[in-house]
């Protein structure tokens, strides 16, 4: 009870301190210079619709990748991890025939949804991480269906290495085709504003981003239900 | 303060000489007395001379090894050497012959050189007992030393000097002059230091000469013993003109000899008896017993002498 | 030149690639990863060579085609290039040791780790606030991973404790850095900094508070940082390797960069935390028995130091303070992952089972370095880092850092010490086994050579003159590399060598820096003698050896504080290493570097507050500092540093151990010439500096009780030892005791005598060392009471320990009577008489040991099972007999040795002077002619030897054994030989001088700090929900203090 | 008003989170709380790039430049900071279902092996 107290003491201190922002606080009514540039410039320098993308992919383009790696390093834990204790399989309770059925039913869907959001990316709200968790998200449905099916990580880690390798050497190309453009989505044509294939590399790289995320995010939550990545898929 | 001339050998041979007879003759005394002391006729007075006469003279004799044999030299050399350092009478060459070697520092760190060889000589033998009383005889000086030093320091800063003929010189012109007026204290810590320096009761349980004799000389015999013997009656007599050339005015030259050894004589004398007086009166310490004396009340008054002197002077 | 951005690429693109390598022999992914590693190094170090060479300039790396602010960039400088050498450096040599992981780990492992790199790399180039956020994730992502790479319960325990403290710290530091950009609209650092006034650090001052303490909390600083010390432990060594050198680093610079974003805001936050971390982990790290974990406490205290030091640069504006920071970090970093790569090989983890190190005796010379490294000692980076930064600070008036430094410093000596003592001494299981192989080795040895090199190249960094002759550690490092010869080569070239070099050293020193030339150059070459009979490689003895006697002959040299200080640890390192060497060594050398360190470290405050008060750091300033304010405080700092090596009462009970249990040849060294380095300075210090007091005390006067208390006690212990090496080493404490009285008398005599004691105390001591030593390898035995009657066994050794103890007990007409007579003399002049008495007293106690010496070991009666006992060898007599030529030289002619000496001290005082007449010394109070006393003595002695010899000379030879014993002949020698509690009356009388005042003191301030470690560590309770706990109330406690209030 | 309203919701979910995160001993709870303290850090950083009257920075038409936006750069970073947070997140759970099949337990007071 005396430590709950401490706790709670310790809690309203620290939200004093967040406090302390608060009354300098005030909705900013116009945008920093940086900001402005973006949405200002950017439609003309990247072709982005979504001024949100072109920050993501190219302005902080390194942000990107770093998280990429994130997500990457994080599945390469869980499967170090899945890898070190291969335990055997409890049998589990296979999914309900509603949830099979509309499994079934939806699975093509939502994929198909996830690739629909990350090719779109630069044009509309989304992009490769969004429609690389949609993609995921088939393949939770997946595993909560059949939990007991036996679905290899061969076929997933190939799609996360390769999408992952292109990134970077695509970034790269932007170093050899410009100057300091690692990362450069010019080093394609802009072309049509506003068109799919407009934007340069941003929708190319938000396809790969969103294969990687995808398949990265669906291999770790096959590791966590307990499977062992030496069956095929 | 002269170098060296060849007359100068013969003048220690002499002194040599000259003290031998007198420690005889002194030793004879003593015995005598300690005698009548104790209501006994005791030796003859020239007991002595025979003794050591026949010792010199003994044939047969046996040796344990090079240390064993070496030990007398050294003791005897250490004990010729403190009595050639130190100016038996003032301003007599004869007397003088290698004072300009050192002061009083050389000499009372020379008396342990034939300590030290004797001890190492006794320790050859192999005896046990012999070890043990070197022990305690060592045991013994370190502590009354303490208290002989903080007087020599006393008279020393009292004369500003540590050259023993300076400090006699110092002290000539009365009786009042003597350190034993002029620095009572000093003399006191001094004396009581040449009790333990004699090796008399109550502090003879080094050599426990009552009962089983025990010490390096116990070891030796026939030739051996006879130097032994030889060193003991100069060395009493040599540490006992430290003190009286230290404490007593020492002894001036006189225009008449005889009034010279007379003094001399005296002086000597009664230093030394004070050792045999309180010998006689006193039961024996054991080691601790008088290690913890002398780092009490002498060393107290070694102390206060120093402390007064260097206030006063 | 290659774009650095490429660092990032070739390394994430060999991460991604990897996984279509899932099935393929682990080897083609391994060598994927080593190519990429190897690759990264080549590009990093091509940077940090152009740079620092200066053919290229640190550079801006653009991304995404356009320039900062509008897109992320980075930067590429000289201490960027340096820190990204070192980190991919240490991922190859890392990725090296992990071999055998790789098949285990599948490709994952490598994943992680080259991911974890690019971190790194990542966080030390960026220069923007997000993305530094994002490589921080990744670092702290990839090293969670690489934790659990067994993945049992310890690893996972401590890998999620890691992330969760990990995932507060980020979340905190996100919300700081988007305050920070509501308040700058900018998250590029450089542009926040260009704009950072009072006003928007009042505006924006949550945010830079929030990153800041996110940052800090990223260097795990003291008390929250439980789970960081349980990552070090609990991770593969080759992992906490790559943890304590990369990430810490990397961590530490990002720090930096935050940091100077805000301004320097929150410096002297970062002092207080530094300065607690440093000190508080020492303490803590007092209890701690495990290795990795120990590690992991030193590396955390060390970046706690790094902090502290930057802050202090910035605080107090100490120059060169970049230097001094990265030195730190560089010296940390490679010893660091040098130690736990070794803990991987030893693969042990209590600090007890290290003695298996020995299996591959090289490998302690990687130890010694690392250890030695992380302590600063020269002639590492650290220890200019740390001149540069004490002086920095005494000249500007920090000295309460100065203290908690120095304090701190020793602190970490205790368990790195203790934990180097125990891995060279303990004894260890023949079948451990060492995971020995080439990818485990190299590393170890690589970042060895490294170290080396840098203290070199940091040398010449240092805003201070070298003052020191690097051809001295040359050729130690000669000897080091040619260890594998026999013996006796390396002894012939350490001896050509010093004999070489030591010819014109001997006559290049003037004064009376000349005296201790002559001892050290002569002392070494004659106590190198005995090593000639030693057979095999004795590997390890030559370069320390060397190390000592270059840091011996470098205080000569020195002429400013830098050289004399460096030297005198250089000096100290190789003494402990040769003490080291002996059987039972152990303890005692461990408390011989931990007094020897304290007391260098006292001299190097006294330094930096004369350099504080002078300008100068030239040893002439000295003189100057008599002068200046705390003047007394100055000499009484630099009297005690010194007084420990002399091992003046107080300071000593490291000597008596580390003297005695040394080997034969080593104790002649240490006894007979490396006190007289402490000698030296003291020496130095009082003719320079004259009479000091402290307030109304005179110090000299103080020290004058010191040291007569020393020689009275040194030698009643001596007299009351049973073991014949112990007792020497009493006696040595004793002998300095009278040249500190010496010193302390400030006049010409009393100089004089201290240089007369030093010289033939040199003489004697070495010659009674190897005596007794050779006595000892020849009975087996150090114990007194098992020997004796040894005299006509071993004549000579007799002969010489004959001579030796009338020379050292001054009885005439021998050398050690001079020093006497002056001490008399000098006594009278300054009018000192009691101490003067104390002294006497003392010298007369040295009458007991030195007669219990000779007596119990070569007279009486010989034991049976010593009666095959061969004369010492050749070639312990030799260098005796050519000091016993010395010796009677001296004593023949001792105007030779006194003249010349006083003439050298005239240069500084004539009053009280001695005046020559002829062989006559003539003081103010008494004269003596050592000529005469002499030839008085041999005459007399002739004389008597011929009379005895001819009236004696039927004398019958018989044995020792030939006695009766109270009316019966003895049974057992062993019963009739007194030498066990020899002097027991004396004890009877005087037990009380026995009671050991020093060494309960000295026991109760170790208990106690052990005490508080053990107690404070509680802290650290395995809890991860505690940690968070704590470090909450970690963050609200700084924004407290920091802000002063909310 | 509406910056201030989110940026206060934000602080308040960032301290309930850590609540959770300091109070709870099962694992799985500690790892719901950061979630939390996650998310109310994301709201935090929308807030802070909220511009009053501001529309999504989408520019379908390249006339429309000039209108008020909200700071697109905030949005980025939630995006980076919540995918950041789900591989936390993930990384977390995984050490969770290993540390449970070690030991039987999810308590995190039972994982004291280390300490001192």
């Amino acid at each position: 009870m005396v430590k709950k107290v401490f706790i709670l003491l310790m809690i309203i201190l620290t939200g004093l301190i967040l406090w302390s922002f608060v009354p300098g606080y005030e909705s900013r009514t116009a945008l920093p210079e940086v900001s402005a540039h973006y949405v200002e410039k950017g439609p003309e320098e990247l072709g982005a619709a979504n001024i949100v993308t072109a920050v993501v992919v190219t302005y902080r383009g390194l942000d990107t990748l770093g998280e990429v790696t994130i997500l990457f390093a994080a599945s390469a834990v869980v499967g170090l991890l899945i890898h070190l204790n291969k335990n055997e399989n409890k049998r589990r309770r296979e999914g309900s025939e509603i949830l099979r059925t509309g499994t079934a039913l939806l699975f093509p869907l939502i994929l198909l949804f996830g690739i629909y959001v990350f090719i779109n990316g630069h044009l509309t709200p989304g992009g490769g991480f969004q429609g690389g968790a949609i993609i995921a998200s088939a393949v939770v449905l997946q595993v909560l269906a059949y939990p007991n099916r036996k679905i290899g990580h061969g076929l997933l880690s190939v799609i996360e290495s390769l999408s992952g390798f292109t990134y970077v050497l695509l970034g790269a190309a932007g170093v050899f085709l410009t100057v300091n453009g690692f990362l450069d989505n010019r080093i394609l044509p802009l072309g049509e504003y506003g068109s799919l294939l407009s934007a340069g590399l941003i929708p190319v790289i938000y396809t790969l981003v969103g294969l990687k995320v995808g398949s990265e995010l669906s291999s770790v939550v096959i590791s966590l239900n307990g499977e062992s990545e030496e069956e095929q898929l | 303060m002269d170098g060296f001339s060849y007359n100068k050998i013969l003048f220690a041979a002499l002194t040599i000489f000259f003290t031998i007879n007198y420690g005889l003759i002194l030793q004879g005394i003593i015995g005598k007395i300690y005698a009548r002391v104790g209501r006994r006729i005791g030796i003859r007075l020239f007991q002595p001379y025979f003794n050591i006469i026949r010792q010199w003279a003994t044939r047969s004799a046996i040796s344990h090894g090079v240390m064993y044999y070496l030990g007398p030299v050294f003791r005897f050399t250490g004990g010729a050497g403190i009595l050639i350092f130190t100016p038996l009478i003032l301003d007599a060459p004869l007397f003088n012959s290698f004072t300009y070697a050192g002061d009083v520092v050389l000499v009372s760190y020379f008396i342990f050189l034939g300590t030290l060889g004797m001890a190492l000589g006794g320790g050859e033998a192999g005896h046990p007992y012999s070890a043990i009383a070197v022990t305690r005889g060592l045991a013994q000086t370190a502590a009354f030393e303490i208290s002989l030093m903080l007087a020599i320091y006393s008279i020393a800063v009292q004369y500003n000097t540590i050259s023993i003929t300076e400090i006699i010189r110092a002290q000539q012109g009365g009786v009042l002059n003597w350190t034993l007026f002029t620095n009572p204290i000093a003399t006191a810590a001094a004396m009581l230091a040449f009790l333990g320096s004699m090796m008399r009761s109550p502090f003879d349980v080094v050599l426990a000469p009552q009962e089983i004799p025990v010490g390096p000389p116990t070891e030796y015999q026939s030739q051996f013993l006879a130097m032994l013997m030889t060193n003991r009656t100069i060395f009493p007599v040599a540490k006992t003109v430290l003190y009286v050339n230290l404490f007593f005015g020492g002894v001036a030259l006189y225009d008449s000899y005889l009034l010279t050894f007379v003094v001399f004589f005296l002086k000597t004398f009664f230093v030394y008896l004070w050792s045999v007086f309180v010998g006689v009166s006193f039961p024996r310490f054991r080691v601790d017993q008088s290690i913890r004396f002398f780092i009490k009340w002498p060393l107290l008054i070694g102390v206060i002498a120093v402390v007064a002197a260097n206030i006063r002077y | 030149m290659v774009d650095p951005i490429y660092l990032i690429v070739i390394a994430l693109a060999t991460a991604f690639a990897l996984g279509l390598f899932r099935k393929a022999p682990s080897l083609l992914p391994y060598g994927l990863t080593l190519a990429a590693l190897a690759v990264m190094t080549v590009i990093s170090g091509s940077w940090a060579y152009g740079i620092l060479s200066g053919s290229l300039e640190g550079t801006d790396i653009f991304t995404a085609g356009f320039t900062p602010p509008v897109s992320i960039n980075l930067y590429m400088g000289s201490l960027e290039a340096v820190l990204l050498l070192l980190v991919n450096l240490t991922a190859l040599m890392t990725a090296l040791v992990l071999r055998k992981e790789v098949k285990d780990t599948s490709v994952y492992m490598l994943m992680l780790l080259l991911v974890f790199v690019m971190g790194l790399n990542g966080v030390i180039m960026t220069r923007d606030l997000f993305n530094l956020f994002v490589f921080i994730e990744i670092v702290s992502i990839a090293s969670a991973g690489l934790i659990a790479l067994r993945s049992n319960l310890e690893q996972l325990g401590a890998g999620f404790k890691f992330v969760i403290a990990g995932a507060l710290t980020s979340g905190f530091m996100l919300i700081g850095i988007i305050f920070t950009y509501y308040t700058t609209g900018s998250l590029n650092m450089d542009v926040i900094a260009s704009q950072m006034s009072p006003a928007l650090a009042a505006t924006g001052y949550t945010g830079l508070f929030l990153i800041f303490i996110g940052m800090i909390m990223e260097l795990k600083p003291f008390p929250v940082n439980g789970w960081g010390l349980d990552t070090y432990e609990a991770s593969v060594p080759a992992v906490s390797a790559l943890v304590a050198a990369g990430t810490t680093s990397a961590m530490f610079y990002a720090f930096l960069k935050t940091s100077y974003m805000s301004g320097g805001l929150f410096v002297q936050a970062a002092a207080v935390i530094g300065g607690m971390t440093f000190i508080g982990m020492n303490v803590l790290a007092l209890q701690q028995d495990k290795s990795r974990r120990l590690l992991g406490y030193s590396s955390i205290a060390q970046i706690g130091l790094a902090v502290l030091a930057y802050a202090l640069v910035a605080l107090y504006r100490i120059e060169n303070g970049e230097f001094i920071v990265f030195a730190l970090i560089l010296t940390h970093a490679l010893a660091k992952a040098l130690l736990f790569w070794l803990a991987g090989i030893v693969g042990k983890d209590s600090i007890h089972d290290w003695g298996v190190i020995k299996k591959k005796m090289i490998l302690i010379a990687p130890f010694a370095v690392a250890v030695s490294a992380l302590l600063g000692l020269p002639p590492f980076p650290s220890f200019f880092a740390k001149w540069d930064l004490v002086m920095g600070l005494a000249a500007r008036g920090g000295m309460v850092w100065i203290i908690l430094i120095l304090s701190g410093s020793l602190l970490e000596a205790v368990y790195l010490m203790r934990w180097f003592g125990n891995a060279f001494k303990d004894s260890f299981n023949e079948e451990d086994t060492l995971d020995w192989r080439f990818g485990t080795v190299l590393p170890v040895f690589f970042n060895m050579t490294v170290l080396l090199a840098l203290g070199y190249l940091s040398a010449s960094q240092s805003s201070f003159s070298m003052g020191f002759n690097w051809i001295l550690l040359g050729a130690v490092a000669v000897l080091m590399v040619l260890d594998f010869l026999p013996g006796i080569i390396k002894n012939l070239l350490l001896m050509g060598a010093i004999g070489y070099y030591g010819y014109g050293f001997v006559m290049a020193a003037e004064s009376y820096r000349s005296v201790f030339a002559w001892i050290f150059a002569l002392g070494a070459l004659i106590t190198l003698l005995p090593g000639f009979g030693v057979k095999g490689k004795r590997m390890g003895f030559y370069p320390s050896a060397a190390l000592m006697f270059a840091g011996l002959i470098g205080l000569i040299e020195a002429v400013d504080f830098m050289g004399f200080f460096l030297s005198w640890e250089i000096m100290t390192l190789g003494s402990y290493f040769l003490i080291l060497r002996g059987k039972d060594s152990k303890p005692h050398a461990l408390s011989y570097m931990l007094f020897s360190l304290g007391g260098a470290y006292l001299l190097m405050t006294g330094f930096a507050m004369t350099y504080a008060g002078t300008g100068s750091i030239a040893l002439g300033a000295l003189v100057k500092a008599a002068i200046i304010p705390h003047s007394g405080i100055i000499f009484a700092l630099l009297a005690v540093g010194f007084m420990t090596k002399m091992a003046s009462a107080g300071l000593h009970i490291w000597l008596p151990g580390a003297h005695a249990e040394a080997e034969t040849d080593v104790s002649p060294m240490v006894s007979g010439i490396l006190l007289k380095a402490g000698v030296f300075g003291l020496l130095m210090t009082a003719i320079s500096m004259g009479e000091q007091s402290i307030g109304p005390v005179s110090l000299p006067y103080v020290l004058s009780w010191v040291a007569v208390i020393t020689a009275l006690v040194a030698n009643y212990m001596a007299a009351m030892q049973e073991d014949a090496k112990r007792l020497l080493a009493y006696s040595s404490i004793g002998q300095m005791g009278y040249a500190l009285f010496g010193i302390s008398l400030m006049s010409h005599l009393g100089w004089l005598s201290a240089l007369v004691i030093s010289i033939v105390h040199f003489i004697y001591k070495v010659t009674l060392f190897l005596a007794i030593g050779s006595v000892a390898k020849r009975t087996g035995t150090r114990n007194m009471y098992q020997m004796g009657g040894l005299i006509t066994k071993m004549p000579f050794t007799f002969f010489s320990v004959l001579i030796c103890i009338i020379a050292l007990s001054g009885i005439p007409p021998l050398a050690g009577f001079s020093g006497k007579w002056i001490v008399y003399n000098a006594v009278l002049e300054k009018r000192w008489m009691l101490q003067g008495a104390v002294a006497g007293a003392a010298g007369i106690i040295a009458f007991l040991y030195l007669f219990r010496l000779i007596f119990a070991i070569f007279l009486g009666q010989l034991k049976d099972n010593h009666r095959k006992v061969k004369e010492a060898p050749f070639f312990l007599i030799l260098p005796q007999a050519l000091l016993l030529g010395l010796v009677m030289f001296f004593s023949f002619l001792p105007g030779s040795l006194l003249r010349p000496v006083g003439e050298i001290l005239e240069e500084f005082t004539t009053a009280g002077a001695l005046e020559w007449q002829g062989n006559m010394a003539i003081s103010d109070y008494g004269y003596w002619n050592g000529v005469a006393v002499m030839w008085v003595f041999m005459a007399l002695f002739a004389v008597f030897f011929l009379i005895l010899t001819i009236n004696g000379r039927r004398a019958q030879w018989i044995k020792q054994f030939n006695i009766v014993f109270a009316a019966e002949r003895p049974a057992r020698p062993e019963t009739t030989h007194f030498s066990y509690n020899f002097f027991a009356p004396v004890r009877k009388a005087l037990g009380f001088l026995e009671y050991p005042f020093t060494t309960n003191f000295w026991n109760r301030v170790s208990d106690f700090l052990h005490a508080v470690a053990g107690f404070c560590r509680r802290i650290y309770t395995g809890n991860g929900q505690t940690y968070l706990l704590q470090m909450v109330i970690f963050v609200v406690l700084s924004y407290m203090l920091t802000k002063g209030g909310f | 008003m509406t910056g201030t309203i989110a940026l206060i919701t934000g602080i308040l979910l960032v301290l309930i989170g850590l609540w959770g995160i300091l109070t709870n001993r099962d694992i799985i709870r500690m790892i719901v709380g950061f979630s939390l303290f996650d998310v109310g850090i994301h709201i935090i950083m929308l807030s802070i790039g909220y511009v009053a009257g501001g529309t999504a920075p989408i520019i379908e038409n390249l006339s429309d430049i000039g209108k008020s936006y909200v700071d697109p750069v905030p949005q980025a970073l939630v995006l980076t900071a919540i995918v950041i947070g789900l591989g936390i997140t993930a990384f977390m759970l995984t050490y969770a279902v290993n540390m449970y099949e070690k030991k039987g337990t999810l308590e995190i007071d039972k994982f004291e092996e280390l300490k001192w």
